[in-house]
């Protein structure tokens, strides 16, 4: 077992143990939190697999991006001065069936296939190499992102604020 | 003068009243005077069409002209090669002489229209649908194909169907023209089978090439029985729209459209259509085809002629003659007297548009009063419609020196000959007896409308003769009953110039197949049509058929007299004592109880029942299967419920499984459908892992 | 692939209309309508580009290379993982032939002319044109797929915006009819994806370096030796299971037929939908069950087509009577037309049963033309409804006098639907009953068929009767006659009713090369399939 | 057993499906959001997995950067809409927003 090996287990079990939580965990806070440490597993993942930037990436943008949006969102949709956040479970016995079905077959097919492996490269400016893709091969696309990130960041805005608008109407 | 030109000529003829129709349609209400542009093509029709006709029947008289192209292309058919639809005009004696025909009645009833239809509010639809009238029957009779035929033969039915229904507020009216159509199109049904089984053999429409392979011994599916049926079954066409029995209930009711229209549909033109399309296919009909033609016509003869002694309303009675005569050249035609049937056809339009007219201008004088009991003595106040009317009367009748005693004197030869060959002595009877009952009732018309006293004191006041417009073509159509324009010895049309044009074609039927007078084309090189045997009996019942016929018209109407005019007898008395035939004859034999009674209700109880099957069993079952799927998960919800708890295995867990998806098949949460949905992923995939 | 992509731009056209009216505010009515108008205009004046382009010759069917305005691209590509899934390859391919491109016309037509009949919609009119042009990229799309997957996702692309057009603009029970259409058009589309996934798994495509991989390109599953000699559907597996594959697809097709017994669910969904919606469904949506035989049944399992075409003409038979006399009965003018649909596309199974060219250039023509009839029919429909807010056949009576143009367009297709001939349904008739009288075995079934030609004559003309002649009904004296937008949108389908009733050889001439190979790969099929010891080599 | 390629997939599966199992049993919507946001961590396990180990150079490794950028996307519309069914409904529990039943 090398060191790397351990590295990966390391970090397979902090994900899978912290999503296990998120998955879950009764009270919704423990949830968030355990998701940041899950986030946290995939991104030493992704260093392990020779992708550093992506790893840095999801650093940046999961955990001080998305999961700080997703606490605001817990704190503003659940009254945080009640102490007991709990929020259940439904149709828990189907789902414990459909998705071991899933992964167990999902894990039978990677494990069984034969995939045509080839020895993995260490490339050393993968930021660089990226940044020719993004401007280059994947142009539209990356442009497309921009534009699917500004409509988001609109339409957010804009979804939030309507309700809004409209009540104050009502009030007036 | 060559080919080129009459052909020109005569699709000019044809396109002209198309024209008058779709400028009629479209700017009628627009331009006050349009309909006289009507008149007008149609007047330009029957000068060209005069013209084609001098010059076809004198310079090219043996000759078939003909012109056509193709109008749909199949392309390279696998195993047939290239097909394809040609359509087309074909120039005969038969058919320029109908052309004629067609539109000299035409115009005249056009001529008629204009001031009996004065004030309609649909004044110009009128005159459009009688241009498409036009169109449409003169492409039946310059068609040189069997797709064509049957093309036109519906569009006349739709003209039919619109000039009946024209006074559509009238619920008669409308039901008329509905049954009109209906009725047609059942026999149409006929006809299209019988060409469906020619064209599935030929891989043609058109009658030359059909015929031609006839000829050859090439038989329809290789069999007689279905040359036969094809006859018959054609023969269904004419059945419909000549009113043959079984299906002539309809031209009765028909009268329910203006009266000129009654002339020129109804009368003269569009019925005849059935005995032209006989005529057509006249070489190709084997013996039995044959005796079934002729017995149709004459069971058609005789039961109308005797619906008609009865019925009351002029133009009615006119009807049921229409009918009667029509089964006279039917049968004619089945006993193979093949010019006697073409030349009564001619002969009897004019005289028949000529009656319908004269009853028009009768009714147009009584304002709409069409009943024969309410008229009497308007010879005083309608000189010029009585004499002409007296004038188609004996035509009608068969005297001398009509136009109607040469044809009808040829066909009650034709049956007593062909009686005497093959032993059907049954035609000869029915047909001296119909010539009597014709006698009779017109005649009986004649006298309740025309003579004795007015029955109706303030109409008949009011009565007066029409005006010119309407009298010339009264006066043309009476000239042209006379015999002189068909042959000049009034008692033997041999000598006339219409025997040397008309000739009877040659059948093409096997031998053996056909009746033994009639001469196979391909046995003889000469130009022999009939047997020796055949015209000689012909010649010998000639003279027997005249006196006998001109007897039995003598006899229909001195009875006439007998009763109506001199009232010898009393009609009332008469008709007390012969009670029961009086009613059935008064109620048409009771056909239209009859058929209501039966298909009408039949197919639409059949229709109700089946809205109901469809609507109660069909989607029953369907919704049924939802109501069942729906009951299903529910129970199996309950099931679950009771069962999960105690048993903790395999069988309860997958139970359990589907009991929780079946209960919650519609929960509304979309969690519960990505669960379905994932399932039926997990599913699929193990069925297709195996593939 | 050179030029302009026609094909990509007809099809594609409306999204790019949907896009542009979802931008415009809801509240500017007149230009989502008029954006809608113009974008289904612009794609007539592509459809008749493209047929002025046409190449007469050109048979198609089975062959790229007589394919035309073809476009062809790598759309989906997944490289070889691993060993049993092996590439996977999907082409967007586009392509006409003789078969499709009538329909592209009526697509076309029919859609810009529903825009028109869309126009007095008066609720959520962005969203409803919006789903409009959806609905018709799917139809588009549908008929010019030339690959099985593409054609999947098209046909499944209609479904959509048709369950919220009825479910949303519809009459009354609305819901209803709108989950009855989806769930049963979504029945038939489960059975066509597994045929569709039993055939991809069956048959190779040889690529240019000699490998082989799965296909979905229909052209190759029509060859027999593409197929693999162990796939499910493979002529040459002794077990193979191509007669239940044939019949789960032609169930797929005969539900949007609609055959019976499977038809119950058009009468409802015609009643409920509104008259745009009708018109479309009616217009084109029905054709595409015909089409998919056509298209794809008949060419891929030739061998079976010609074991079952009795049974095709079977029920061909009892849809035209069946079809006829139910109509008979019905006292909802909607409903009426609804089963006439139903009795007119038996003579499409009927003309192609008969697997005879004269039969399917019928069935060919009889698709457009119903397209054409009904279409009218129901704007007819639509006209009287918006006046008088009642279809009752009985409720009225005496039209005719209060509205002669409208009653003189209702008479060209009344007479056109009862196959008058001079008017487009009766060649299409005319040439069906040629063909199934021709082939031997179907023969008795086209004599019994005829007497759809009568039943339908007897229901057209009591249904005019009830509706146009007779005394007025007070009720409806002040009901206007057709107005101009009206008109705009029932006149050009009675122009080409006439027009093709006269002189049907520009459209007919556009199929019949293609026709004519059809029949000859169907009629040869038998024996190619048969014979297949002939192609192992 | 050294670590490969499966190992990095099989990891991804177990992620995979406890995310499905999140969307799946949660009834509250942020917490059904997090397990979109599992799965979408799994498939970018896989993408830099194979573009490791199947020699597919950088293109896995761009494709899981649109991924990340469609989730934060993704999430800020989706919590967007939370928020106002909260207001609209009171409620952010999945199961008792059931318009879709009628």
């Amino acid at each position: 077992m090398t060191t790397y090996d351990l590295i990966f287990y390391l970090f397979a079990l902090i994900i899978l143990v912290s999503a296990f939580i998120v998955v879950a965990a009764r009270n919704i806070i423990y949830s968030a939190f355990s998701l940041l440490f899950t986030f946290f597993g995939v991104a030493g993942i992704y260093v392990l697999l020779n992708a550093d930037f992506i790893a840095v990436v999801q650093v940046i943008i999961y955990v001080g991006g998305i999961l700080v949006l997703i606490i605001f969102g817990v704190m503003l949709t659940n009254k945080i001065t009640e102490v007991e956040i709990k929020t259940e479970s439904f149709q828990v016995l189907p789902s414990i069936i459909i998705s071991g079905i899933i992964g167990g077959t999902l894990v039978a097919i990677f494990t069984k296939t034969n995939w045509k492996v080839a020895e993995p490269q260490i490339l050393d400016k993968t930021v660089t190499e990226i940044g020719r893709f993004l401007v280059s091969h994947y142009m539209i696309l990356f442009e497309l992102a921009g534009i699917i990130l500004l409509v988001a960041l609109i339409g957010s805005v804009m979804i939030a604020r309507k309700e809004k608008l409209e009540t104050e109407e009502v009030e007036k | 003068m060559n080919e080129n030109i009459l052909i020109q000529l005569s699709i000019l003829n044809i396109i002209l009243p198309l024209f008058g129709f779709v400028l009629l349609i479209f700017f009628g209400k627009r331009l006050p005077k349009s309909h006289l542009f009507e008149i007008s093509t149609i007047f330009v029709g029957l000068v060209s069409s005069s013209i084609v006709s001098f010059f076809k029947l004198n310079y090219f008289e043996d000759k078939l002209i003909v012109f056509d192209f193709r109008w749909i292309d199949f392309g390279n058919v696998p195993f047939f090669g290239n097909l394809g639809i040609n359509i087309g005009i074909q120039l005969d004696n038969v058919s320029v002489i109908m052309q004629l025909t067609v539109f000299i009645v035409s115009f005249v009833v056009h001529l008629f229209s204009i001031k009996y239809m004065e004030g309609d509010p649909r004044y110009s639809r009128y005159f459009a649908y009688l241009g498409l009238f036009t169109f449409s029957m003169l492409g039946i009779v310059l068609t040189h194909n069997f797709l064509m035929m049957y093309i036109f033969w519906e569009l006349v039915g739709l003209s039919s169907y619109l000039l009946i229904g024209f006074w559509f507020e009238k619920k008669s009216a409308s039901d008329a023209a509905k049954k009109a159509f209906i009725v047609n199109r059942i026999g149409d049904v006929g006809f299209f089978l019988g060409i469906l089984i020619l064209y599935a053999n030929y891989h043609t429409f058109t009658f030359s090439e059909i015929f031609g392979q006839i000829a050859q011994g090439n038989l329809p599916f290789n069999s007689g029985a279905w040359l036969t049926a094809a006859g018959i079954l054609i023969f269904c066409g004419a059945i419909g729209k000549s009113a043959q029995f079984p299906l002539h209930v309809w031209l009765p009711d028909a009268m329910e459209g203006p009266t000129p229209v009654s002339a020129l549909i109804h009368a003269a033109t569009m019925v005849a259509a059935g005995v032209y399309l006989v005529a057509r296919i006249f070489v190709m009909l084997t013996a039995d085809a044959m005796l079934v033609i002729a017995s149709i016509g004459a069971i058609t003869a005789f039961i109308s002629a005797t619906i008609a002694i009865t019925q009351t309303d002029i133009k009615r009675v006119l009807a049921y003659s229409t009918v009667s005569q029509l089964g006279y050249m039917i049968m004619s035609l089945g006993v193979g007297s093949y010019f006697f049937a073409f030349l009564h056809l001619i002969t009897h339009a004019f005289f028949k548009a000529g009656l319908f007219l004269g009853s028009g201008s009768v009714i147009h004088a009584m304002h709409h009063e069409q009943d024969i009991r309410f008229m009497g003595g308007l010879r005083k106040k309608l000189p010029i419609t009585y004499y002409t009317f007296l004038i188609y009367t004996l035509a009608i009748a068969g005297i001398p020196f009509t136009s109607g005693f040469l044809s009808k004197d040829g066909i009650l030869g034709g049956t007593l000959a062909f009686a005497k060959l093959t032993g059907y002595w049954f035609f000869p009877v029915v047909g001296f007896f119909v010539a009597m009952l014709t006698a009779f009732y017109m005649f009986r018309l004649v006298i309740l409308t025309f003579h004795g006293e007015a029955r109706d004191i303030h109409k008949f006041e009011h009565a007066h003769e029409s005006p010119a417009t309407m009298l010339i073509p009264l006066i043309s159509l009476a000239v042209l009953s006379v015999f002189i324009f068909f042959s000049p010895n009034p008692f033997n049309i041999e000598a006339g110039w219409f025997y040397k044009w008309i000739e009877t074609p040659k059948t093409i039927v096997p031998q053996e197949l056909a009746f033994s007078f009639m001469i196979n084309e391909s046995n003889t090189s000469h130009n022999i049509i009939h047997s020796e045997l055949y015209t000689e009996t012909l010649h010998h019942s000639h003279s027997t058929a005249m006196i006998l016929s001109l007897i039995m018209a003598g006899l229909g109407i001195l009875f006439a007299f007998v009763i109506y005019q001199w009232r010898l007898i009393s009609a009332d008395k008469l008709s007390i004592k012969l009670q029961p035939l009086y009613n059935f004859s008064y109620n048409k034999w009771y056909f239209d109880e009859l058929y209501s009674k039966t298909a009408v209700a039949f197919t639409l109880g059949l229709s109700n029942f089946l809205a109901w099957f469809d609507q109660k069993v069909i989607d029953g079952i369907v919704n049924g299967t939802a109501t069942i799927t729906r009951w299903t998960s529910f129970s199996s919800g309950k099931f679950d419920n009771r069962v999960v708890d105690g048993l903790v295995n395999w069988t309860a867990y997958v139970t359990g499984f589907f009991g929780m998806v079946f209960r919650k098949f519609q929960t509304g949460k979309v969690q519960t459908y990505l669960v379905m949905v994932l399932t039926g992923i997990i599913i699929l995939f193990f069925i297709f892992k195996s593939l | 692939m050179s030029g302009i992509p026609y094909l990509t731009l007809v099809t594609f056209l409306p999204i790019l209309g949907m896009i542009i009216v979802l931008l415009i505010k809801s509240e500017k009515i007149q230009l989502i309508r008029i954006t809608a108008a113009i974008v289904t205009f612009l794609q007539i004046v592509i459809a008749a580009l493209m047929w002025s382009k046409f190449n007469f010759s050109a048979a198609g069917i089975n062959d790229q290379s007589s394919f035309q305005f073809v476009e062809k691209v790598r759309w989906i590509e997944i490289k070889n993982l691993a060993d049993w899934i092996g590439t996977v390859k999907i082409d967007y391919f586009l392509g006409v032939d003789g078969l499709s491109m009538p329909m592209v016309l009526l697509t076309a037509l029919i859609s810009f002319l529903g825009v028109l009949a869309s126009w007095n919609i008066s609720k959520g009119i962005k969203g409803y044109f919006a789903l409009y042009l959806l609905l018709d990229t799917g139809m588009m799309g549908s008929f010019v797929a030339l690959d099985f997957f593409l054609f999947y996702v098209f046909w499944e692309l209609m479904l959509l915006p048709m369950y919220f057009l009825i479910g949303i603009w519809g009459g009354p029970r609305k819901e209803y009819a709108a989950i009855k259409f989806f769930i049963y058009t979504l029945f038939g589309s489960v059975f066509m994806l597994l045929v569709m996934l039993g055939l991809y798994f069956s048959t190779y495509e040889i690529l240019p370096d000699g490998s082989k991989v799965y296909t979905f390109n229909m052209l190759q599953m029509m060859n027999p030796v593409n197929y693999s000699k162990e796939g499910l559907l493979s002529p040459f597996n002794p077990n193979n299971l191509r007669f239940i594959a044939y019949i789960f697809l032609f169930i797929g097709f005969a539900i949007k037929v609609p055959m019976f017994p499977f038809h119950t669910w058009l009468p409802d969904a015609h009643v409920e939908a509104p008259t745009p919606i009708s018109v479309i469904l009616a217009g084109i949506l029905l054709k595409l069950g015909t089409y998919g035989m056509m298209r794809i049944s008949f060419p891929i399992f030739p061998e079976i087509t010609n074991q079952l075409a009795y049974w095709i003409a079977v029920f061909g038979m009892i849809n035209i009577v069946y079809g006829a006399l139910c109509a008979m009965a019905q006292k909802d003018f909607k409903s009426l037309i609804a089963y006439s649909s139903i009795s007119h596309m038996g003579y499409v199974l009927l003309g192609m049963a008969s697997l005879t060219t004269q039969g399917m250039m019928g069935a060919l023509f009889q698709m457009f033309n119903h397209g054409t009839i009904t279409a009218m029919l129901f704007m007819i429909v639509g006209v009287i409804y918006d006046r008088a807010h009642t279809r009752g056949v009985n409720d009225f009576g005496g039209l005719a006098l209060q509205m002669p143009v409208y009653t003189g367009i209702t008479t060209v297709a009344f007479f056109a639907s009862l196959g008058l001939p001079g008017l487009s349904g009766f060649i299409s008739e005319a040439f069906v009953f040629l063909g199934a009288f021709s082939n031997e075995t179907i023969r008795i079934l086209a004599i019994i068929s005829t007497l759809g030609i009568l039943l339908t004559a007897a229901y057209m003309l009591w249904t005019m009767q009830r509706i146009y002649f007779g005394k007025l009904n007070p009720r409806w004296e002040n009901l206007p006659d057709v107005n101009k937008l009206e008109l705009a949108a029932l006149s050009p389908l009675a122009v080409v009713v006439i027009l093709f009733g006269i002189y049907p050889s520009p459209m007919l001439n556009l199929m019949n090369t293609s026709v004519n190979k059809l029949v000859e790969i169907v009629v040869n099929g038998q024996v190619t399939f048969s014979n297949l010891s002939a192609l192992i080599k | 057993m050294t670590v490969g390629l499966n190992h990095f997939l099989a990891l991804s599966a177990v992620l995979f499906s406890l995310g499905i199992y999140a969307v799946l049993t949660r009834k509250n919507a942020i917490q059904v959001l997090m397990g979109i946001e599992l799965i979408l961590n799994s498939a970018n396990i896989n993408f830099i997995a194979f573009a490791h180990y199947g020699n597919f150079g950088l293109t896995g490794q761009v494709i899981s950067l649109f991924v990340i950028i469609l989730a934060a996307a993704e999430a800020a519309i989706a919590l967007a809409i939370v928020l106002n069914i909260y207001k609209q409904y009171s409620t952010v529990n999945v199961d008792e927003i059931d318009g879709l039943k009628e």
